[in-house]
């Protein structure tokens, strides 16, 4: 078929064009500025700048420490809550519905019902309180408290942002048929075996694309860790933020985002790479 | 012990009924063929007995043990889909080790018995290919055998050689028969082959719109429909039927006149095509197709307003628009009731 | 199109309705009054600025924000209403050029405010209007003592005032410098008695933004903020609060008032309009209601109304107590410092971190901060300001 | 169709309790929220506090009478919907190239649309800002969604990517001899069962572009989105109208969800023969 | 005019090579079986005509014009997918109208074809239905409806119907014959039956690893098979293969004389089982297996360390283990070079 060598890039062609416009060219600029000096020479300056700050460090660790936490229990509780939504018969809409809520919550408005469970004289105080389990309001969420506040923050943030992938996992799990799972029941796959063996690969796409974008976002994550830890627990793009406006040094801004953007190409390729396609030979 | 005991099993989609109380029991170490029209419910049963189907009312057991209320992998089966379900994301080799890794079968072991089971389907040059590299048949000799490599209890077959060449087929159909016997498995296999069920059953079993209506030796099948469905259901080109006029033990048909047992009721004479000659007297009527069938010629003719084919030798003189006269063969000749189309015993052989 | 009056203050939800309802209601002129927070605030003013056009008619900001876009400011000077503002105020309008650029609006400070329950607890001899910074540790190591938990707060979290804590009250009082002597042997001192006080701090207080919550919540009993961020507390329970001023240390009570401006950007598509509005802003009547409505008192000499807010009325001794306390050291807002204002900030906050809750070395920290200091002073340029000794050039760090 | 029937007996209470347990840890949060939104705004800085809220209306009121309400929900909305459009209208094709063609520069798009969702969009908002002034884009609803559809564009990339992968070649094939072009296949047979994952799509887009706010704080200045409206302000607002804010701004989202949610399950198994 | 030409046409799949240098041209409306063993190429050739899969090298054409770099929808046919690819989404009634929804046929017209088409194919029932409702044979019968109400002027189709019971079959291929002869379809026909090849086709092509190798009428590939593959292929038991002995214009084989054709190279005689009977003398041998085949017996003899089939009538007097001489009748041996396995002419009638 004669089309079919430009089809693809047809059907690129709209959405190339459009993050020309609105991303590329915008972020060329900002990339630019990364690697220019205070004084306008090309280099590594601005990384010196932000490097030498004492929260450049804590803000990288502490990103991927959350995300290393955040993101394997995210995954596997999506998929445990995506395989029980698809198992049941009767409103398995409504289950998945609420299971989606979160997803409606931004990211500062769940850091501030988190904050209201959690704090001081939160809800969680006063369940244990009315459970006679303590006497008055406990201070959870301490700067002398680091385990609490990650604790806090990846509660928060494995409510709210779940349902990404547990939405994302639904569809895609639709999509298997069901023959392949009755095949492996017949040949002796218990629940967990059919799980692992068929649904696993088969929703490898999906996962892929799941866990690419929940890592890219968990990189990006900032207004509840702010709510929740305060200056506490610096974060790379909190630390954008903060050179950005607060500082007004738009060129350490610049920096800092171009480690984010690294980090989470780095971590894409290795998905990618993990989860690559091995059923498909070479064909024409 | 592996024999399968089917009560009074019913299932129901929604408003549509797909198996009416089907009572059915299969030997340890039978080959059931299971036979019936497209749409009536054998993939349905199938799929009862393997648990991946709920009855809607009923009993089954394997064994001697109720298995209704157990998953598929308690069963102690294996099945061959319809559509295969070969699993896209596993080669071939992994496809045919998934049961076998289920059973944590010994890695030497496994090898063994993989290459086994696909050197006899043929497919052992493509162990490593993945489904989608693989033709039609191929796909499908390779979901037989996955099936085969557990060397399972009892082993359900659903159309497992619909797709192959009549050669490979034989060729499948003999070894399957080999080693299902050497194994001891008891197996139910559906075939739309005629040839296959004749040839591979112990017993078959004739399903008609969510019934079993004959459940017997292939002979028995072929030789005394226990109706006319089965009848005109078994046998390629099937079993011809001509209204009857009974007059005491004879009837009368076209104007041929056969011993006919006794009673009421209209009668239908049934015969096969391959059960006439043709002769000076016997069913006089008008040639209108012959259709050439490799060995033989398949011969259509109307016999009294009524269709007759018959299957007769390439050297047979008969012309399309030419008049001839066919004679049954003694003994062959079938009676059914015309109102119920049961079989009417005929001379001590009970359907 | 009406007026757009782009604010980064009276940014809560109910102080800008209350501007809208109750303010800018009276001007006769069609406003549309948008407030927003600092970093979009700032991001929009300055896309205004580069791309040469835009939107917004009037800026309303804090000085130290006016200090980071000054050049994209239309010289105000002149403007009617300017004649009754404090002299100190209209030359912080300058923003160390030689002209006017923006109208000061309203005025706050901070101050201290308690919970009642606290009172009992005062040490002995403290006088709730001249407080010392040991008179403070001692009283709330008493409440903590007395209540199991640490009930002292301060605004150290991500969104809350804390350098101005530093910078306006702490180095003030105790060094009677905020740039010069940063890294002083009163400074180390300082620190060292900062961090003891700190341990009696309610240790959620790296979270919190407005103490007027925590106050509210009863988490905290005595706490430290800026008038408008304390005011809710008072305005709900009036009952149970007091205002009273900021403690004194060795150097004296350190005492920085803030204001807010009005601004009209180069880019505005109706000065003229802006100008009618500065000028009704600065009638006895708008800032009046500018009072009720926001908590931040008017620039303008003025009698509290009758009907004002329980804060106002609370606050109001307490920050006269303050402003004319014996040993107030009045300090500035940082001037001069332009885009290097944040960074300023976080050099302050920076310090403290490092100290006080991560436990580093005094010196060490002190020296490293002090070199960042003096870089960005050096960078702006920028002369000293009250409490410091004026400078000739960039203000020194010792 | 019915799976085993083992579980009738068995395993359908750990399923059950299961699907209690994850159901109250998603909508406990919620219900607390709600509680502290119709509690006054004494009982919501109470100690200690009231599991069930004493429904007064205080705080909500207030949004109901805050000027501007009505028109930030509608451009929202307005933007919200344009922005799920763009993207998927975008995104669908493209994903449809990834999942469908092997070909030259695939994994340079994909590295674009990785990097469009990685780089911190605040930063970008300044330059786009002084485009936008530049070119009259400002301040208007499809300015907005056209920069918010740059953070979903790459969900939708990659989702239905994702998706379509899944969808067996030979349906489309099957509607091309039956004279479709590629594009009447795609709409006919892949679109249909891709449903699912299009909603995944739409939802994301609805959501990023109704939960994103600095952007539409910058980008918008008298036609704010709702978000921008009240989220800027509101972690500076006193704690009874953060909640109620939360809250109003949680709503309308919700209410999206609960209308999409049927499109989020594929209807068909697909099965291949 | 939809005649269909194709010039060495050629596929590879990375290193494998599905079709080698395929030369093919199937007549306006002619109706051409392809027939080949499992993985022999049929689909894959299917496709390349259909437009599905992109050449590797060759030419295809039909109606005279160049159509390998047409899409699909522009070729002028439709397809019967060997696996039916029936949407999922859509009832049988859409998923039939689909094709003449993309013609924009008027909603009236459609309805009529649509329930044409599904009663031919006894799915009328189904109307409502959807692809996961229906059994597997109806999903098979709904794919050929598809392709039927297009009226297309090629259709091709892959094993239409593999998943039918024989009586259906029997139906639909009578029905299919008659329809496409009506409205004067170029047909290709991938199937396994060999009845159905016969009784169906104008001309069969046989396929042998991703060859051609002959292109004939029915009749001419049973009697006269091109080469052993053919002989061995075609005809269910196929040809018997024995070993003969060349001394001038005879040829001995297992002790029994034959006319043969002259010329050098060893020879084999190739000899249908229907094509024998039992005589005094022939090819002798021991009987090993006698199976019934319904109408005939299946015989199976060890002649001279050979495997002969014969199918002999049910009265012919064969018992396992007893010796047995089977004379072929005339003119039915046919004779094939050894070494080659081509057919050797014999008797005027070319292979
Ligand atoms: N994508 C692929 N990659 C590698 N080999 C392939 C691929 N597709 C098909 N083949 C091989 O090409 C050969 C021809 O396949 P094709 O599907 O045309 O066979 P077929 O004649 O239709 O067989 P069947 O009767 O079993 O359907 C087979 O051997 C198959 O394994
Ligand atoms: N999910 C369902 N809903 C409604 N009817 C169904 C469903 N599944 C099957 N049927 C109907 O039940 C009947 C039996 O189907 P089944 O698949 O058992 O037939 P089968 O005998 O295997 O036919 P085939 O030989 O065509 O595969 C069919 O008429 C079919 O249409
Ligand atoms: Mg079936
Ligand atoms: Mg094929």
């Amino acid at each position: 078929m004669n089309n079919v060598r430009t089809l693809p890039y047809l059907l690129l062609l709209p959405a190339t064009a459009f993050l020309l416009v609105f991303f590329l060219l915008p972020f060329f600029g900002v990339a630019v500025e990364a690697f220019t000096g205070p004084g306008g020479e090309l280099g590594f300056a601005n990384f010196q700048s932000i490097a030498f700050d004492w929260k450049f460090w804590p803000a990288i660790t502490n990103t991927l420490t959350l995300t290393a936490l955040v993101v394997p229990i995210q995954l596997a509780l999506a998929l445990a809550m995506a395989s029980l939504v698809m198992s049941l018969k009767a409103g398995r809409d409504v289950v998945l519905y609420i299971f989606t809520i979160p997803l409606g919550i931004s990211d500062l408005a769940a850091g501030i019902v988190w904050l209201a469970i959690l704090e001081q004289n939160g809800f969680l105080n006063g369940f244990l309180h009315a459970l006679g389990l303590i006497d008055g309001p406990q201070n959870l969420l301490t700067y002398n408290n680091l385990p609490a506040l990650f604790v806090a923050v990846v509660a928060a943030e494995i409510w709210r942002a779940t349902a990404i992938i547990l939405v994302i996992l639904v569809a895609g799990m639709g999509l298997i048929p069901k023959e392949y799972h009755e095949a492996a029941e017949v040949f002796g796959a218990g629940r967990w075996t059919r799980f692992r063996k068929i649904t696993l690969p088969l929703l490898r796409p999906s996962l892929q694309t799941a866990l690419i974008l929940r890592v890219i976002l968990s990189f990006e994550v900032f207004a509840v860790v702010a709510v929740l830890a305060g200056s506490n627990l610096p974060v790379l793009m909190g630390e954008t933020f903060e050179w950005q406006f607060n500082l007004q040094d738009s060129k350490g801004a610049a920096a800092y985002a171009m480690i984010v953007l690294g980090l989470s190409i780095a971590f894409t390729v290795a998905i990618l790479w993990l989860l690559r396609d091995r059923t498909k030979g070479e064909t024409a | 012990m592996a024999d399968i005991v089917i009560k009074s099993v019913a299932k129901r989609f929604g408003s549509h009924t797909a198996l009416h109380d089907i009572d059915l029991t299969i030997k340890d170490q039978e080959f059931m063929v299971l036979l019936g029209a497209s749409g009536c419910g054998k993939t349905t049963l199938l799929r009862i007995i393997a648990g991946l189907e709920t009855l809607s009312s009923g009993e089954v057991s394997i064994g001697g043990r109720r298995v209704d209320h157990l998953p598929p992998r308690e069963r102690g089966i294996a099945m061959v889909f319809q559509n295969y379900a070969v699993f896209p994301h596993m080669t071939v080799f992994e496809n045919i080790a998934f049961g076998l890794r289920m059973k944590k079968v010994s890695e030497a072991d496994i090898k063994d018995k993989v290459t086994r089971a696909a050197t006899l389907m043929h497919i052992d040059p493509y162990l490593e290919r993945y489904s989608a590299q693989l033709s039609g048949g191929q796909r499908q000799r390779v979901a037989v055998a996955r099936a085969l490599a557990v060397e399972p209890s009892v082993l359900l077959m659903d159309e497992p050689l619909s797709n192959l060449d009549a050669l490979l087929r034989l060729e499948m159909r003999a070894e399957l028969k080999g080693i299902l016997a050497e194994s001891k498995t008891t197996t139910i296999y559906v075939t739309h082959d005629q040839v296959e069920a004749m040839s591979l059953a112990d017993r078959i079993s004739v399903m008609n719109g969510g019934r079993i209506v004959q459940a017997a030796p292939a002979t028995t099948v072929y030789a005394n429909p226990a109706d006319r469905f089965v009848g005109g259901f078994i046998g390629n080109p099937p079993m011809n039927f001509l209204p009857a006029k009974r007059s005491g033990n004879e009837a009368e048909v076209a104007g041929y006149r056969l011993a006919a047992p006794a009673g009421g009721g209209s009668l239908e004479l049934g015969i096969r095509p391959e059960d006439m000659d043709i002769a000076e007297d016997g069913l006089h009527g008008k040639v209108r197709v012959v259709e050439p069938l490799g060995p033989h010629k398949l011969v259509s003719v109307d016999v009294d307003g009524h269709l007759l084919r018959a299957v007769l030798p390439n050297e047979a003189d008969v012309k399309s628009g030419a008049a001839v006269a066919l004679a049954p063969r003694p003994g062959t000749v079938r009676w059914f009731e015309a109102e119920s189309g049961k079989a009417v015993a005929t001379s001590g052989v009970a359907a | 199109d009406d007026l757009l009056f782009f604010s980064s203050q009276a940014a809560p939800v109910e102080e800008a309705q209350a501007v809208r309802d109750d303010v800018l209601a009276g001007s006769g002129l069609s406003v549309s009054f948008k407030s927003q927070d600092g970093a979009p605030f700032m991001t929009r003013v300055q896309a205004e600025l580069e791309a040469g056009s835009g939107a917004i008619g009037l800026l309303g900001a804090l000085h130290g924000q006016f200090a980071s876009f000054a050049d994209g400011l239309t010289p105000i000077s002149g403007t009617a209403g300017t004649d009754t503002i404090s002299p100190a105020f209209m030359d912080l309008s300058k923003l160390g050029m030689g002209e006017a650029h923006y109208v000061p609006w309203m005025q706050a400070t901070y101050l201290m405010a308690a919970n009642k329950k606290a009172l009992q607890y005062l040490p002995e001899g403290a006088d709730l209007n001249a407080l010392t910074y040991d008179q403070l540790a001692a009283w709330a190591k008493a409440v903590n003592e007395a209540t199991g938990s640490k009930k002292l707060g301060f605004p150290a979290g991500p969104k809350g005032l804390m350098h101005r804590f530093f910078e306006g009250y702490l180095y003030p009082s105790y060094t009677n410098s905020v740039v010069t002597k940063f890294r002083s042997k009163e400074a180390e001192d300082m620190w060292a008695s900062f961090k003891t006080l700190w341990e009696q701090v309610n240790p959620a207080a790296t979270s919190y933004a407005f103490m007027q919550e925590p106050l509210l919540t009863g988490d905290v009993w005595i706490a430290w903020d800026h008038a408008a961020r304390l005011k809710q507390a008072f305005n709900e329970k009036p009952d149970d609060f007091v205002a009273f001023p900021v403690p004194a240390g060795p150097a004296g009570r350190g005492n920085m008032p803030v204001v807010a401006g009005l601004a009209i950007p180069k880019t505005s598509p109706d000065p003229e309009t802006a100008k009618k509005l500065i000028a009704y802003l600065l009638t006895p009547e708008a800032q009046a209601a500018t009072l009720k409505a926001t908590g931040f008192f008017p620039v303008v000499d003025l009698t509290l109304p009758d009907d004002a807010q329980a804060s106002a009325k609370a606050f109001q001794p307490a920050i006269a107590a303050q402003a004319k306390a014996a040993d107030g050291v009045n300090t500035l807002l940082p001037t001069g410092l332009g885009e290097a204002n944040g960074k300023f900030n976080k050099v302050y906050t920076d310090t403290f971190q490092r100290i006080v809750l991560a436990g580093q070395p005094i010196p060490d920290v002190l020296n490293q901060q002090a070199q960042a200091l003096a870089a960005i002073m050096k960078q702006s340029g920028a002369p000293c300001w009250a409490p410091d000794a004026a400078s000739e050039g960039a203000c020194p760090v010792e | 169709m019915s799976t085993v029937t083992s579980s009738a007996g068995f395993g359908r209470w750990p399923l059950r309790i299961a699907t209690g347990v994850l159901i109250l840890w998603v909508l406990l949060p919620i219900y607390l929220l709600v509680v502290n939104t119709l509690d006054s705004p004494a009982e919501v800085t109470a100690w200690p506090k009231s599991f069930f809220p004493s429904f007064d209306l205080e705080s909500l009121s207030f949004f109901a009478g805050y000027a501007g309400v009505a028109q930030a929900l509608v451009n929202s909305v307005l933007v919200a919907v344009l922005t799920m459009l763009l993207s998927i209208g975008l995104g669908a094709p493209a994903g449809y190239a990834l999942a469908r063609f092997r070909f030259k520069g695939q994994g340079a798009f994909r590295l674009l649309v990785i990097m469009t969702r990685a780089f911190p969009l605040p930063l970008l908002a300044l330059p786009l800002a002084v485009y936008y002034i530049r070119f009259g884009l400002d301040d208007s609803a499809l300015g907005l969604a056209l920069v918010h559809t740059t953070l979903a564009l790459p969900f939708a990339v990659l989702i239905t990517a994702s998706l379509f992968e899944g969808i067996p070649l030979e349906l489309e094939e099957a509607a091309w001899t039956l004279g479709c072009t590629r594009l009447q296949a795609f709409r006919k047979i892949v679109l249909p069962l891709a449903v699912p994952g299009i909603a995944a799509s739409g939802v994301f887009a609805f959501v990023t572009s109704w939960n994103e706010v600095f952007a539409a704080s910058v980008l918008t200045v008298r036609n704010q989105t709702l978000t921008a409206f009240l989220l800027t302000s509101i972690d500076v607002s006193p704690l009874p109208l953060k909640f109620a804010g939360a809250f109003v701004l949680v709503l309308p989202a919700l209410i999206f969800l609960f209308l999409v949610r049927k499109y989020l399950f594929s209807l068909w198994g697909i099965s291949n023969r």
